[in-house]
């Protein structure tokens, strides 16, 4: 019982949903919104499991004065100050001018840029330490990027300068993202397909049924 | 000293160089700017240490990440104190928008769409000022809208700083009449969908709530063909593709649009259809447009910042090269 | 009070950007004490985005408020509300249904029972995705690769560029050489062996290419950061 | 037929209500509309005219409605050739279609449910705002425009005969999507077969896959070393195949180190997959005999945020110093700040992911990267279980023919027979 009705479950939907890219008619083509929209609701009641499942291990951090409790407390804070004042706030929390929206402009909007600022560093010390002539492979990837990057950059040009135009470093940057690097997307993405395909099927049958757990 | 000591001092210095110059602010210092010959230098010097590093490789010292970090933000950071105006040539895309703005007649509605957020502003918000400058030095009329929750947001920073520059000061313009942010309105490309039919009707009240008629200047505007110009800044969607398919196909606006660096290539195919009566495509795109308008600010700034830190990327490639070579090619994973 | 507000606003977001830059050196506790607060004020953002969004949004507004004040004018007698218009879909009960078997979760002796919606949403990606992924990417693709090699058929004339031809041989053989080397149940030795060399040479062009592409992008980025300490904070630039 | 009205900005109030009215719709059909509103030019009326004939256009010919075909109704397709007078500078600035119900035998009043701007050799308009069952009739007028001496706009139309009677109704296949449902038969097919080849104990061979090969010398390392194992499971949630991939992938690991009895941790973004997370751990516990071994809480949860959670993991990183990093699933930009913190703290780090843009940054930073389709079959790889594997080999079969479907289409496209690569189109 525990381990078929979720097998059953996951055959009898998975095929319907195939099914449905083949008929127009209702209720299957109303199929792609309803699903987006009962996993929104599914994610919205799921989302307390993982907010108590953060609280409830920095809590336990702070009890048992565990090391780093004062971050967990922080964590701790932190989350019920924006939850409470975001919850407070009624369904027009997001608009300018309310607390929820202080916070977002001024706490979470340069936390999450700065972050994703980072990546510029990151990118850089990425290129220094991968990208060497190691082998045959690294090598065509290096030579790819190099070029790509040097297109990319008025002084690419300046330096090819005494071609004619059509011919520069921009040029061949161009060149590269459209040729090789488009057949080289194709490639993988043909693969995925396929891929998808296989596992899905896997899933569909109940051979890949990891999801479901165990027995008991 | 210990290392530690060493790194609360370092924070220490941080922290009163911050309060120094902050206070510095606040009581009115001016803001500081390198003069040509500083830039040279800076960038000479830039270069020689990079030269430096090269040769310590090659003498068999391996960099740490942490000195390409280091020169990574040195790289981002020095440009923005220079008044090096790298020169380049301005581009067609770019001169469709200044065209299209100069061409209209003093007291014409433009409207400004803005479509993105914080994340991308170092790219479109001074595309946003310069526009919106150069718009107020023609008389013409703005009304600002978005719909990206923080598109209006974005613009009224950018009107507060242009509204305080002398030139525009000058002028005592007000608000309702001379310019409207009518805000942020929730529904995707069905709102400009709808816009087609009536504006009021998605924007009953202005950003800070003042009623549609209350507005002298949109009181008559009923839909997009009281508009003249529309310049929409957008970082993905809903953004220029939908302003394009919706109101340039089915109003027949006159549109012209300034995009991220990454999503301009799916855009240019409108502006060599026509769709578009301009495009500038990142940050270059707003260098050349500040260019065009004869108003160097930020984005020939960023422009040279990424110019400069591009280069550092490029010589830390050649520099790992040369580190491999001269560990005997050896597997030089964990570098 | 304004005044204290707008400063303390922008030393609140230099103190946070400068902790999370602080990592770059190496973990410390400003880093820490940032990295607890963004985990905290993000779970929390997105903790009430989902609730308002998703629940409120969807669920509540499309067909929850509507049915409960149904069934208590049902209950009480009072005049039931009017007909529902085209906004009330109750299908939505449907995830709400699901969303309460998940939270079945936190009594631990029923708690298996959200196995159940989790089947039925790896069941419905599943199939959605095997069709959608085998029309979109499978079958797309390879028509878009089948192009001319000479871009007019031979039929209508030859006056071909070089260019052309030689962009479409590239596509081809890519693709081509690059499928070859994901095969799985042959063993890449000979010809097929050189193949899959060639479709390896492609893939890291197409690496290395995006890779480059991107670092540009990244550099806004930080340009926008320094760019906030410097001038929004210091006022050292303008 | 002749309708005056001033021009812009000023509008009679007759314009201003069909405007409202026009509005009004929108709002209410924001969908179906989708053709209102067309924008023309005028023309100028150069001497007096007061009856217009010599402004009116002619009527456009073989009007015809049909249900539109592969739909799930609510949609009749109407379909014209122009009028004569539609050529460039000709009277024709565009077409009205006017719609009316047909109950009992009579029609109703018509009334205008789009317009589209003259200029083409062939007219297809769709009306997507019909109700099934009822019967329609469809008129299309030729409109003309000009602005008079005081600047008004005057309208000099004419009307073709109503069509016949049609109703929409929804259909129950979409014979357009032939071909797709062949090809995932086929490919499905070949898929099954397999597997009950390798179930019936045929052996099948799978060529080494380096990424997949490190996995065991991974896990050892860990246990050695006597540090723990990260798996990460990318920002995707359970509506993504790649993050069911990546479930299926985590419970291997998982077996593997529970037999080395070394520490896993499953730091996760998304609720719905620390719940299917934590089924997929304690199974794989409990197939290798250590149920006992399983916390809950190695699954745990952090922030939904994309950067807040990659600021998090990155500091479990540096201050718990794994052996091993997995990354298996959708990433997006967080993929190198992950990856570069995992080699700055010298772990051997596994990524796999089939998101292209996301490849490289993993191919720069980790030891092993599953490119694409790897990822999709690394968990039958990793079990070594002959009805997985089969799956593996009718996968290929399908390759195979897309290969030489690549070289047919190609060679046939340039002789100039483009039928063959027109069997692969798909609609949207």
């Amino acid at each position: 019982m525990r381990r078929e009705v979720p097998l059953l479950i996951t055959a009898v939907v998975g095929i319907t949903f195939v099914v449905k890219y083949f008929v127009p008619h209702f209720p299957f083509n109303r199929m792609d919104a309803w699903f987006a929209d009962w996993f929104s609701i599914v994610q919205a009641c799921a989302i307390v499991l993982g907010a108590l499942n953060l609280l409830k291990l920095s809590a336990l951090k702070v009890i048992g004065q565990k090391s780093g409790w004062g971050y967990a407390l922080v964590i701790i804070l932190s989350f019920m100050l924006i939850t409470v004042i975001g919850l407070a706030e009624g369904s027009d929390y997001r608009d300018p001018g309310t607390s929820f929206d202080w916070l977002y402009v001024n706490m979470f909007i340069p936390l999450s840029a700065t972050m994703f600022s980072i990546l510029a560093f990151f990118v850089a010390s990425a290129s220094y330490r991968a990208f060497r002539a190691r082998n045959y492979e690294a090598t065509v990837l290096l030579i790819a990027a190099f070029f790509v990057m040097i297109g990319r950059v008025p002084v690419g040009d300046v330096i090819t300068g005494f071609m004619p135009e059509g011919y520069r470093f921009s040029d061949l940057a161009i060149w590269i993202m459209d040729y090789p690097q488009t057949a080289g997307q194709r490639a993988i993405m043909i693969g995925i397909g396929l891929g998808v395909v296989s596992t899905s099927l896997r899933v569909i049958l109940g051979i890949e049924r990891a999801h479901i757990g165990t027995g008991d | 000293m210990t290392t530690r000591t060493k790194e609360l001092i370092a924070v220490a210095a941080i922290l009163v160089f911050a309060l120094i110059f902050y206070i510095g602010r606040v009581s009115g210092w001016q803001a500081t700017e390198f003069s040509t010959g500083t830039s040279i230098v800076v960038v000479v010097l830039l270069l020689a240490s990079l030269l430096w590093m090269l040769a310590l490789t090659i003498r068999g010292r391996l960099i740490g990440r942490r000195v390409v970090f280091l020169y990574v933000g040195v790289a981002v950071a020095m440009p923005l104190f220079m008044k090096l105006s790298q020169e380049m040539p301005v581009s067609l895309a770019v001169l469709g928008v200044y065209d299209a703005v100069m061409e209209l007649q003093p007291g014409s509605k433009v409207l400004i769409a803005c479509d993105y957020d914080p994340p991308t502003a170092p790219e479109l918000q001074p595309m946003a000022e310069t526009f919106i400058r150069l718009c107020f030095q023609r008389d013409l009329k703005i009304i600002i809208m978005g719909i990206w929750p923080q598109g209006p947001q974005q613009a009224n920073l950018a009107l507060e700083k242009i509204l305080a520059e002398p030139e525009i000061a000058a002028k005592n313009l007000e608000y309702g009449i001379d310019y409207v942010n009518l805000g942020f309105q929730a529904g995707n490309e069905f709102v400009i969908q709808r816009m087609g039919g009536s504006f009021k009707s998605m924007f009953r009240t202005d950003y800070g709530g003042i009623p549609y008629d209350d507005l002298p200047l949109v009181r008559n505007v009923r839909n997009f063909s009281n508009i003249d110009y529309c310049f929409n800044l957008s970082s993905g969607f809903p953004g220029t593709v939908e302003w394009v398919q919706i109101a340039v196909d089915r109003y027949g606006v006159k549109l012209g649009a300034g995009n991220t660096a990454v999503q301009a290539p799916t855009v240019y195919p409108y502006l060599s259809a026509g769709q578009l009566t301009g495009l500038l495509g990142g940050m270059s795109g707003a260098a050349e447009f500040e260019i065009a308008a004869d108003a160097r600010g930020k984005g020939t700034k960023y422009m040279l910042s990424q110019s400069v830190s591009h280069i550092v990327v490029i010589a830390f490639v050649i520099i790992g090269n040369v580190a491999f070579i001269m560990s005997g090619r050896r597997s030089a994973l964990k570098g | 009070m304004e005044a204290f507000f707008e400063h303390f606003r922008l030393w609140l977001a230099a103190f946070l950007t400068l902790g999370i830059f602080s990592f770059l050196y190496k973990d410390n506790p400003w880093y820490k004490l940032t990295e607890a607060i963004f985990v905290g004020i993000s779970a929390g953002y997105w903790f009430v985005v989902l609730f308002w969004d998703n629940f409120h949004g969807k669920f509540w507004v499309g067909a929850g408020e509507y049915s409960i004040n149904w069934v208590v004018a049902k209950l009480t007698g009072a005049q039931a509300p009017p007909p529902p218009d085209s906004s009330i879909d109750f299908m939505l009960w449907v995830g709400a249904f699901l969303g309460l078997l998940m939270l079945l979760r936190l009594v631990p002796k029923i708690g298996w029972i959200s196995r159940w919606p989790l089947a039925f949403i790896v069941g419905s990606t599943g199939g959605l995705w095997l069709i959608n992924y085998f029309a979109s990417n499978v079958m797309v693709q390879a028509q878009a690769t089948m192009v001319p090699l000479f871009s007019s058929a031979f039929g209508t004339g030859f006056d071909q560029n070089a260019d052309a031809v030689i962009g479409a041989l590239i596509i081809f053989l890519g693709t081509f050489s690059g499928l070859v080397y994901f095969f799985f149940s042959k063993a890449h030795t000979g010809v097929f062996g050189g193949t899959a060399r060639v479709g390896v040479f492609f893939l890291m062009i197409t690496f290395g290419a995006s890779f480059g592409y991107t670092v540009m992008s990244r550099m806004s980025l930080l340009i926008g950061r320094i760019d906030y300490l410097l001038g929004d904070w210091l006022g050292m630039i303008k | 037929m002749k309708r005056t009205c001033p021009t812009r900005p000023e509008l009679s109030s007759r314009q201003f209500k069909s405007l409202l009215a026009a509005a009004a719709l929108l709002l209410i059909f924001p969908g179906s509309l989708l053709a209102q509103q067309t924008f023309v030019q005028t023309d100028t009326i150069t001497s007096a005219d007061t009856l217009g004939v010599q402004y009116t256009p002619a009527p456009p010919q073989n009007v015809v409605a049909m249900d539109t075909p592969n739909d799930g109704g609510g949609s009749i397709i109407i379909t014209w050739g122009p009028s004569p007078d539609d050529f460039d500078g000709g009277k024709v600035k565009l077409y009205r279609i006017l719609r009316a119900e047909y109950n009992g035998g009579q029609p109703g009043e018509f009334t205008e449910v789009g317009d589209v701007p003259s200029g083409k050799a062939e007219y297809e308009n769709e009306d997507g705002n019909t109700t099934d069952d009822i019967m329609y009739l469809y008129r299309v007028m030729a409109v003309n425009r000009m602005t008079n001496e005081a600047g008004e706009i005057e309208e000099y139309t004419s009307e073709s005969p109503a069509t016949d009677p049609v109703t929409s109704s929804a259909q129950w296949f979409d014979s357009r999507r032939i071909n797709a449902l062949v090809g995932v038969i086929l490919l499905c097919s070949f898929i099954i077969y397999f597997i009950q080849q390798a179930r019936a104990g045929k052996e099948l061979y799978i060529r080494k896959i380096a990424g997949m090969e490190a996995v065991d010398e991974a896990v050892g390392r860990a246990t050695e070393m006597g540090r723990s194992i990260y798996y990460v499971s990318g920002l995707g949630d359970m509506d993504n195949m790649q993050t069911i991939a990546s479930m299926t992938i985590l419970g291997r690991v998982a077996e593997l180190a529970a037999q080395y009895e070394t520490h896993l941790a499953v730091p996760v973004c998304r609720s719905l997959v620390m719940v299917t997370g934590r089924e997929v751990v304690k199974e794989a516990y409990s197939k290798v005999g250590r149920p006992d071994a399983f916390k809950p809480d190695q699954v745990h949860y952090l922030t939904d945020d994309q950067f807040g959670y990659a600021a998090a993991v990155d500091g479990m990183f540096v201050r718990e110093k794994p052996a091993t990093i997995f990354y298996m699933g959708q990433f997006f930009a967080e993929s190198l700040i992950l990856a570069e913190t995992g080699n700055s703290i010298g772990a051997i780090q596994i990524a796999g992911t089939a998101m292209p843009a996301q490849l490289p940054f993993f191919v720069a930073a980790c030891d092993y990267t599953l490119i694409g389709e790897e990822l999709f079959a690394a968990s039958a790889y990793l079990s070594r279980e002959p009805k997985l594997l089969g799956s593996l080999k009718g996968q290929d079969i399908g390759k195979g023919l897309i290969l030489i479907a690549l070289i047919v289409g190609m060679l046939l496209e340039t002789f100039g027979i483009w039928q063959f690569s027109n069997l692969f189109s798909v609609i949207d």
